[in-house]
């Protein structure tokens, strides 16, 4: 029973580095630039995995933690995801709780690895980091909370899952609403354009780029990988709000699945290429539209 | 004999009068020792049946009242040596004028209020109206000495009130009544004495260091 | 006829305390008055004795009740005098102890007479034996203060011997002004003479009592009158004047008048408590701030009067705790003044530090006089609350909820700050007699186990007591 | 009961060991600590019996009215909170020896020893008194302990400031509690609570007063928006030992009454639920907000104490609201979610006050600013403030998290009901939004604490090290409690739901069946267990690398700047200052700006923009009565005689009708 998710999991893991490379892709082939191949994440991680690394004197324990418990809690949050649509490998009422949680725990470490280093810009990294996501937080809740109106469910395997493609007619425009700030949500995550840009090279425009600054070698590594799975998990969420994969036979969930992360990945670079970067101080105003709209799709389904 | 007692009552009024209008302190003392052996003569002549009671009290409202508080009063003012004029806080003219209205008031209060029933028509308004002259005088003088007269003319006024009840209270209330009053007014002309020595002046408007 | 002692043996003390010359003599005399006064009104509790019909003096619950506080209150602060005598300048000792014993004599006169104007004369001879107490510093500000005093209270006074007379008139039947035959035949009683009469006298024995806005008089008085003497006023002289208000309530509520009487003791209750409240925000003085806390329980007394219900009970029980309470602060604070020769809370500091005791004493006697629990004053205003809301009056009850909040932080930020800021000029720590802290100590001791519980015969007598004032039981 | 007697004996044993032994302080301690333990695991032992099903100890004296008897007893919903009383208490008072013991010589120390104990006591009787009187009394010994205790340094005026603004709204709230319960027992025969719930069943004006009184009173005590105010100001004032229970455990004091309450009238209308859930949100919201400003620590930590009431005061709220609008489902969740987050929050902040006080005794400041890089000379104190720090932003695999799912639960669940109940659904947003603000707030904390460098210029006196075992055992106990209830829920999440039932009326079969909630449980510890496992797994891993052999030291990258000092690391308030700037004036946040100087102070609204203006108005109004205290004895007069006269008028008019 429990083969099917694991499986979805591990390709889902797999495929999630591609998912970078993929946006950055399209949006250089956009803006008529070759770019870096889709691959290129796999190869930085291979060689990141044999380099020696360099800490901080300033440093503590927690700097060398940190990007373990990154990936750890993103890898253990996916697993509360139906991916496919049918199941998830763990799963009990109100376990959104956890996912958002687990989540946070692995901000929690970043940050405070970033403020380990006792850089100015790393602190000043950290701090727009948590800025970024104490907005974006209650957008996900209330993106969440569209899926347990519509469907009544209190864990993410009933939300995503069969109950959703049951009330998908009924539930429509409220659903599109939630996908949208998802995606927005997704931007905004994993530090993408109009949030942050990852191709950016001047410190002080950075979000994440400048935390993980002084992060070399493999700790840098686990680092971009946790990132790279992050932004899968939003976009298996955005296909899972918008695809009723419950309904596809079991086999052929999966495939759907990463068609659908691809699109999602296209679909952020189209962005990236289209989009100018916003101004720090306008970033908040960003999620409280994708907020908004989340709220919207409440509304809808509440009166 | 109902014209004798109405006409004594009359002369309580006149006597309001003289308290209010007359200029100097020890007139004024002296108005008081009038108005207390008229209401010494007062219960005799509501009730000639010669009771130990009317008796007495007559005899011992005239002794304290005519006798001994006006002379401890004026013997206060001789100690005092104090400039003998009234400052009055508003004219002669007026407060007689406000006596007046005192008494017209009076009278139209007893129609108003419930009035006890009495011998004499006169007795109840002339009792009110000297109350009010007291609290006038009370309220509008600035010496001490002439707030004391304020207080001796109030219960004056009480004590005529108190005549219509007169075969309802005991006499020996009646003497508890007046002592304590005695002893009253006997202790504010010590204590004006002392605001004399304290101020060198019986001007009780300097008292007002106490407030908030 | 066991009652006349009670009032000749203090009244021939006092006497004999003016003629003597030593003052060892004269505490003891004061001293020995006051024990044998306190357990002659102990054997009361024991046999109230026989109503003699037609007798002036006579022996209830309620002139049982203040009696007893009148007397224990007196014995404190007899023994607290003494000590106060002692570190005072000896000036004054002999008006000082013979004023006390008399007033003793005229408050007990005030408590057992059922003759209502007998009971006017006590009231207007206590107002007279306090006085040269209230001067007994001799300065202008004692003065002025007498002066007000006196004046007022007796022009008050006189106000309610009008009213008595009133009452007089209003009675048909019965021996005259005589409590009990006022209250059987109250129903023959004039009815519009008789509301006449419970105003003129409400604003009398009010004004004694001070609730506002006849309360002018208190600040000063209290404010300038040794804290001994203030103490007892507040304690016992209010409580006095209550009885007499409280004689008058009966006789009216008695005559079915209660919808009448009932608005305007609410009216008073309400005011008292809203100008306390003002008055110590922003309050400097200690002694001032307690004559102003005086002002606020008597609205108290008279607003659980006025609510009916369990309010009477509650009036009574709290007029058991207000006495003991006060004797309390007053005390203590005279230990201050004593110390620091000021009750201006800008002088007055770090007290705890200089006299434990007392600093003690006067923390815990805060809370105990603004009605915090365990203390005794906190069930009385439970109680009277209780009434308010099963009366029907729930806007009363947030009112008086609130006005006491406002009351505390006018009467905390000075207490505490007296108590725990550092002085300027650190003094060594006093040695406090026993006399001066002993009686305070006790009478807290006995204010807090009121509020952990009412002993049952305290509990029959003031439910005995509440009966007459149209009391349901609680 | 005799069983708790001894345990409160034995606690007012320690204080008067204390006291009585000031002369030879090493045996005192020793004596102080052993008592303490000794009655805090006997009174626990008792509430746990009692948990576990055993039956319901009462016992009491027969009182006369108006006071009334004196019940005292351990049901349920006492004996869960008597946990936090005795075992943070105890935890707290042990932790207290080492705190003052450098103190000794110049304070009253074994005096504060004995207060503390006389209010763990206060605090047991309040908890476990049943009927008016006991409990008030047992509450005013608690609120005035509690009081000599913040006044320990009180020869500082901003100490006597923050005492006199507590004791003026405990007394505030002790008023209005009078009041309420003069409300319950106005139709009532007895004093005892049951008595009180017999006579309250019906709605009414008396329970309407009743209610709305309950909600001054112990909102004050609980520290809820906008009756918060007292709380930092005694908190930072406190010793530190002293704020983690005033924190950790007086507060809950307010939220248990307010539970009572509920048990007394069931069932309490939907305008209270609301109210209670309004005042959640906004004690949530504006509490983690204005943590995120503070400057000092033990304040920071205070304003996440309102943060966290918010927290419960929105479970109680869904659980009133579930069950005025007949969703029992909805309501066990809510009730049961409040409850676990009471016993946490008084678990790790009981923790954190004692971290920020290990803190402030090695360094001797409490201003954030001027810390850092503490977690190399104080390794375990960060351990211990680090698990503290993530549990009270309610990250897995720890306790906050259990709560805060709990009642995340109840939210959503009243989404999805029919009733107009589902609005209550706003509320995850807010509760999300207060989890993200507390994250940033706790990583600015930790991070400017502990890791980095030493800000402050000014070199330390002495080389700071870890506090002795005297202090450390009780964090790292508490600690332990933190990681235990968050890998195991199961433990705390049935007793508390059972406590929950008892509030909720028309249950049904599926609602009471408890194997769901059980499975639930067993989840989380797996989801728990299975991170820790990964994050073990991985580090082995790490271990494992080709690389992971010679890791090379070198100073901070700092971006091809010259090195960087300590003086160019981000501080706290720059930290905060995008968060804040976000919120706008809501924050609080006072920034004074001169040509050569930047100062940015952190204000309290509600206290500095509201209380303190309205009084001052309440001051001019009342000098305008002061008139009539003019000092002329004539105006007395004429007030007397204006009396007499309005009185005649009444007479004449009023009066006429018998």
């Amino acid at each position: 029973m429990i083969l099917g998710p694991l499986l979805t999991l591990c390709l889902v893991l797999a495929v999630a580095p591609a998912l970078p490379g993929l946006a950055t892709r399209t949006r250089a082939f956009l803006t008529g630039r070759r770019g870096a191949p889709v691959l290129q994440l796999y190869r930085d991680l291979a060689k990141l995995f044999q380099k020696n690394v360099v800490y901080s004197r300033t440093t503590t324990p927690v700097f060398r933690i940190a990007p373990v418990v990154v990936i750890a809690t993103v890898v253990v949050a996916a697993t509360l995801l139906p991916l496919d649509g049918h199941a998830a490998l763990l799963s009990f009422r109100g376990d959104l709780v956890a996912f958002t949680g687990l989540l946070g725990l692995g901000r929690f470490a970043l940050v405070l690895a970033g403020l380990d280093t006792g850089s100015s810009f790393e602190g000043m990294g950290a701090s727009r980091e948590v800025t970024v996501s104490a907005f974006a937080e209650p957008a996900l809740f209330l993106c969440l909370t569209v899926l347990v109106l519509a469907t009544g469910e209190l864990s993410l395997a009933g939300m995503l899952g069969e109950p959703l493609a049951a009330v998908w007619p009924g539930a429509a425009p409220s659903l599109v609403l939630a996908a949208a700030a998802l995606f927005m949500l997704a931007l905004a995550e994993t530090s993408r354009v109009p949030v942050d840009d990852p191709a950016t090279h001047l410190e002080l425009t950075m979000i994440h780029e400048v935390i993980v600054l002084d992060h070399s070698g493999p700790e840098l590594a686990m680092i971009l990988l946790g990132n790279a799975v992050k932004l899968g998990l939003f976009g298996a969420l955005v296909v899972g709000v918008l695809v009723p994969l419950g309904r596809l036979p079991a086999w052929l969930a999966p495939v759907v699945l990463v068609a659908g992360l691809g699109v999602v990945a296209v679909g952020v670079g189209i962005v990236e290429s289209c989009m100018a970067r916003l101004r720090m101080n306008r970033v908040p105003q960003f999620l409280v539209a994708a907020s908004a709209l989340a709220v919207f799709g409440v509304i809808l389904l509440l009166r | 004999m109902s014209g004798l007692h109405e006409l004594l009552l009359l002369c309580v009024v006149l006597t309001n009068f003289w308290v209010l209008g007359t200029t100097r302190l020890s007139s004024t003392i002296r108005a008081t020792a009038i108005q207390g052996a008229l209401l010494a003569a007062l219960p005799i002549a509501l009730h000639p049946s010669w009771s130990i009671h009317t008796i007495g009290l007559a005899a011992g409202t005239f002794l304290v009242k005519t006798v001994i508080l006006p002379s401890f009063l004026a013997w206060a003012i001789r100690e005092a040596a104090v400039r003998r004029e009234i400052e009055p806080l508003i004219g002669f003219s007026t407060s007689l004028a406000l006596g007046a209205v005192a008494v017209a008031l009076s009278f139209g209060i007893a129609q108003r209020i419930p009035l006890p029933e009495s011998d004499s028509s006169l007795l109840i308004p002339v009792a009110l109206s000297t109350v009010m002259v007291g609290l006038l005088v009370l309220t509008t003088r600035n010496k001490a000495l002439s707030q004391v007269v304020g207080y001796l003319v109030l219960e004056n006024g009480i004590f005529v009130f108190g005549l219509s009840q007169v075969e309802r209270v005991p006499f020996l209330v009646e003497l508890g009544v007046l002592l304590d009053i005695f002893v009253g007014i006997f202790i504010m002309g010590i204590v004006v004495f002392h605001i004399n020595r304290a101020f060198d002046s019986l001007d009780s408007t300097r008292l007002t260091e106490l407030k908030d | 006829m066991q009652l006349l002692p009670l009032i000749l043996l203090p009244a021939a003390a006092s006497g004999a305390a003016y003629l003597v010359r030593s003052v060892r003599l004269r505490s003891t005399i004061l001293i020995g008055t006051a024990a044998v006064h306190l357990g002659l009104v102990g054997r009361l509790w024991g046999d109230p004795g026989s109503p003699v019909p037609g007798a002036w003096l006579a022996i209830d619950p309620l002139g049982l009740l203040v009696l007893s506080l009148v007397s224990v209150l007196f014995l404190v602060t007899g023994v607290y005098a003494v000590g106060f005598l002692r570190r005072e300048p000896p000036r004054g000792g002999r008006v000082f102890v013979t004023g006390l014993l008399g007033f003793l004599a005229a408050a007990t006169l005030v408590a057992v007479s059922h003759h209502l104007a007998l009971l006017w004369v006590g009231m207007e001879t206590t107002t007279l034996a306090l006085a040269p107490l209230v001067y007994h510093r001799h300065d202008r500000r004692s003065l002025e203060a007498v002066w007000k005093y006196l004046l007022l209270s007796s022009v008050g006074i006189a106000l309610a011997l009008l009213g008595t007379f009133f009452l007089a008139a209003a009675q048909s039947w019965g021996h005259p002004l005589l409590l009990e035959d006022l209250i059987a035949g109250a129903t023959s009683l004039h009815p519009s003479l008789l509301r006449t009469a419970f105003i003129f006298l409400l604003v009398g024995y009010g004004t004694k009592m001070g609730l506002a806005p006849l309360h002018a008089w208190k600040p000063d008085t209290y404010g300038e009158a040794p804290s001994l003497v203030a103490g007892l006023m507040a304690g016992g002289l209010t409580s006095c004047a209550f009885l007499g208000v409280a004689r008058i309530t009966e006789v009216t509520i008695a005559a079915g008048l209660a919808s009448f009487v009932q608005p305007l003791l609410l009216s008073f209750g309400v005011v008292s408590l809203v100008v306390a409240a003002a008055f110590m925000i922003g309050q400097g003085d200690l002694k001032r701030l307690l004559a102003y806390s005086s002002v606020e329980h008597m609205g108290l007394l008279v607003l659980g009067l006025g609510l009916g219900g369990v309010g009477p009970y509650g009036t009574v029980l709290h007029l058991v705790n207000n006495a003991l309470t006060k004797g309390v602060v007053f005390l203590a604070v005279g230990n201050v003044v004593l110390a620091t020769g000021s009750a201006s809370a800008d002088e007055a500091k770090g007290i705890l530090r200089r006299l434990p005791v007392s600093g003690v004493l006067l923390l815990l006697g805060l809370f105990a006089v603004t009605g915090s629990p365990p203390f005794g004053l906190f069930l009385s205003e439970f109680t009277i609350l209780n009434a308010a809301i099963a009366q029907g009056h729930p806007w009363i009850a947030l009112a008086v909820v609130v006005l006491l909040a406002i009351i505390f932080v006018g009467m905390a930020s000075v207490v505490l700050e007296v108590v725990y800021a550092p002085a300027e000029h650190p003094a060594p720590v006093d040695r406090e007699s026993l006399l001066l802290v002993g009686g305070p100590a006790l009478l807290l001791a006995a204010v807090l186990m009121l509020g952990l519980y009412v002993p049952l015969p305290l509990h029959r007598m003031l439910m005995a007591a509440a009966q007459g004032l149209g009391v349901a039981a609680p | 009961m005799s069983v708790l007697l001894l345990a409160v004996a034995l606690i007012l044993a320690a204080g008067a060991s204390a006291v009585l032994l000031r002369g030879t302080p090493r045996l005192a301690d020793r004596l102080y600590i052993v008592l303490m333990l000794a009655g805090a695991v006997t009174g626990l032992s008792q509430a746990v019996v009692v948990l576990r099903g055993g039956p319901d100890i009462s016992a009491g004296l027969p009182g006369t009215l108006p006071g009334g008897a004196w019940d005292f007893g351990l049901d349920p919903l006492s004996a869960w909170f008597l946990l936090p009383v005795l075992g943070v208490g105890a935890c707290a008072g042990v932790f207290g020896i080492g705190y003052l013991g450098s103190e000794r010589g110049h304070r009253s120390v074994a005096a504060n020893h004995a207060l503390f104990a006389l209010l763990l006591v206060g605090l047991t009787g309040v908890v476990t008194a049943q009927a008016v009187v006991p409990f008030l009394a047992s509450w005013e010994v608690m609120a005035l302990c509690a009081y000599l205790l913040v006044m320990f340094e009180h020869e500082q005026a901003e100490v006597r400031r923050a005492g006199l603004i507590y004791i003026v709204l405990t007394h505030l709230s002790t008023l209005a509690l009078i009041g309420m319960f003069a409300a319950l027992s106005a139709n009532a025969t007895g004093r005892s609570f049951t008595e009180l719930g017999l006579a309250n069943q019906s709605p009414g004006t008396a329970r309407t007063v009743a209610l709305g009184l309950a909600l001054v009173g112990f909102g004050i005590k609980a520290g809820a928006v906008p009756l918060h105010f007292w709380l930092p100001g005694a908190h930072a004032a406190a010793p530190s030992h002293v704020s983690a229970v005033l924190s950790g455990v007086m507060l809950k004091v307010g939220i248990y009454g307010l539970v009572r309450v509920l048990f007394l009238v069931g069932g309490a209308p939907a305008w209270f639920g609301w109210t209670l859930f309004g005042l959640g949100l906004l004690s949530g919201v504006l509490g983690v907000l204005w943590a995120l400003a503070q400057h000092e620590l033990k304040r920071l930590l205070a304003y996440h104490s309102v943060e966290n009431i918010g927290i419960i005061l929105l479970g109680l709220g869904v659980g009133v609201l579930g069950v005025a609008y007949g969703e029992p489902g909805v309501a066990l969740l809510g009730f049961t979610g409040a409850l676990l987050h009471t016993l946490n929050h008084a678990l790790f902040k009981g923790l954190l006050f004692l971290g920020a006080g290990a803190v402030l005794r090695a360094t001797g400041t409490r201003m954030i600013d001027q810390l850092g890089g503490l977690g190399r000379e104080l390794p375990w104190t960060a351990v211990a403030f680090g698990v503290g720090s993530v549990a009270i932003v309610g990250l897995p695999p720890l306790n906050g998290f259990v709560s805060e799912w709990t009642v995340f639960q109840g939210l959503l669940a009243a989404g999805a009901s029919r009733e107009s109940l589902r609005y209550a659904v706003v509320g995850a947003a807010g509760l999300g939004l207060i989890g993200a603000l507390a994250l940033a707030c706790f990583t600015k904390l930790d991070g400017t604490l502990f890791l980095g460098r030493l800000r402050s210029a000014t070199a330390r006196p002495h080389p700071v090290r870890d506090p002795g075992p005297i202090m450390l055992g009780p964090m790292l106990t508490l600690a332990g409690l933190c990681v235990g209830i968050g890998l195991l829920p199961v433990v705390v999440l049935r007793p508390a739901r059972q406590i929950a039932v008892g509030l909720v009326t028309g249950l049904d079969g599926r609602d009471l069946a408890e194997a769901a909630w059980i499975a639930d449980a067993a989840r989380v510890t797996v989801l728990g267990v299975g991170l820790l496992a990964v994050i073990a797994g991985l580090l082995l891993l790490r271990r494992r690398l080709p690389a992971s052999g010679a890791a090379r030291l070198a100073p901070t990258w700092g971006c091809a700047a010259a090195a960087s000092t300590s003086r160019m690391q981000y501080t706290a308030s720059s930290y905060a200052a995008p968060l804040l700037a976000a919120f706008g004036p809501l924050a609080g946040v006072h920034v004074s700006r001169t040509a050569d100087s930047f100062h940015s102070s952190a204000a309290d609204p509600v206290q500095d923009g509201v209380v303190l203006p309205a009084w001052r108005m309440l001051g001019l109004t009342s000098v305008l009565l002061r008139g009539m205290q003019g000092g002329r004895l004539r105006w007395y007069l004429l007030s007397v005689i204006f009396t007499l006269v309005v009185l005649l008028f009444y007479l004449t008019n009023a009066g006429r009708t018998p």
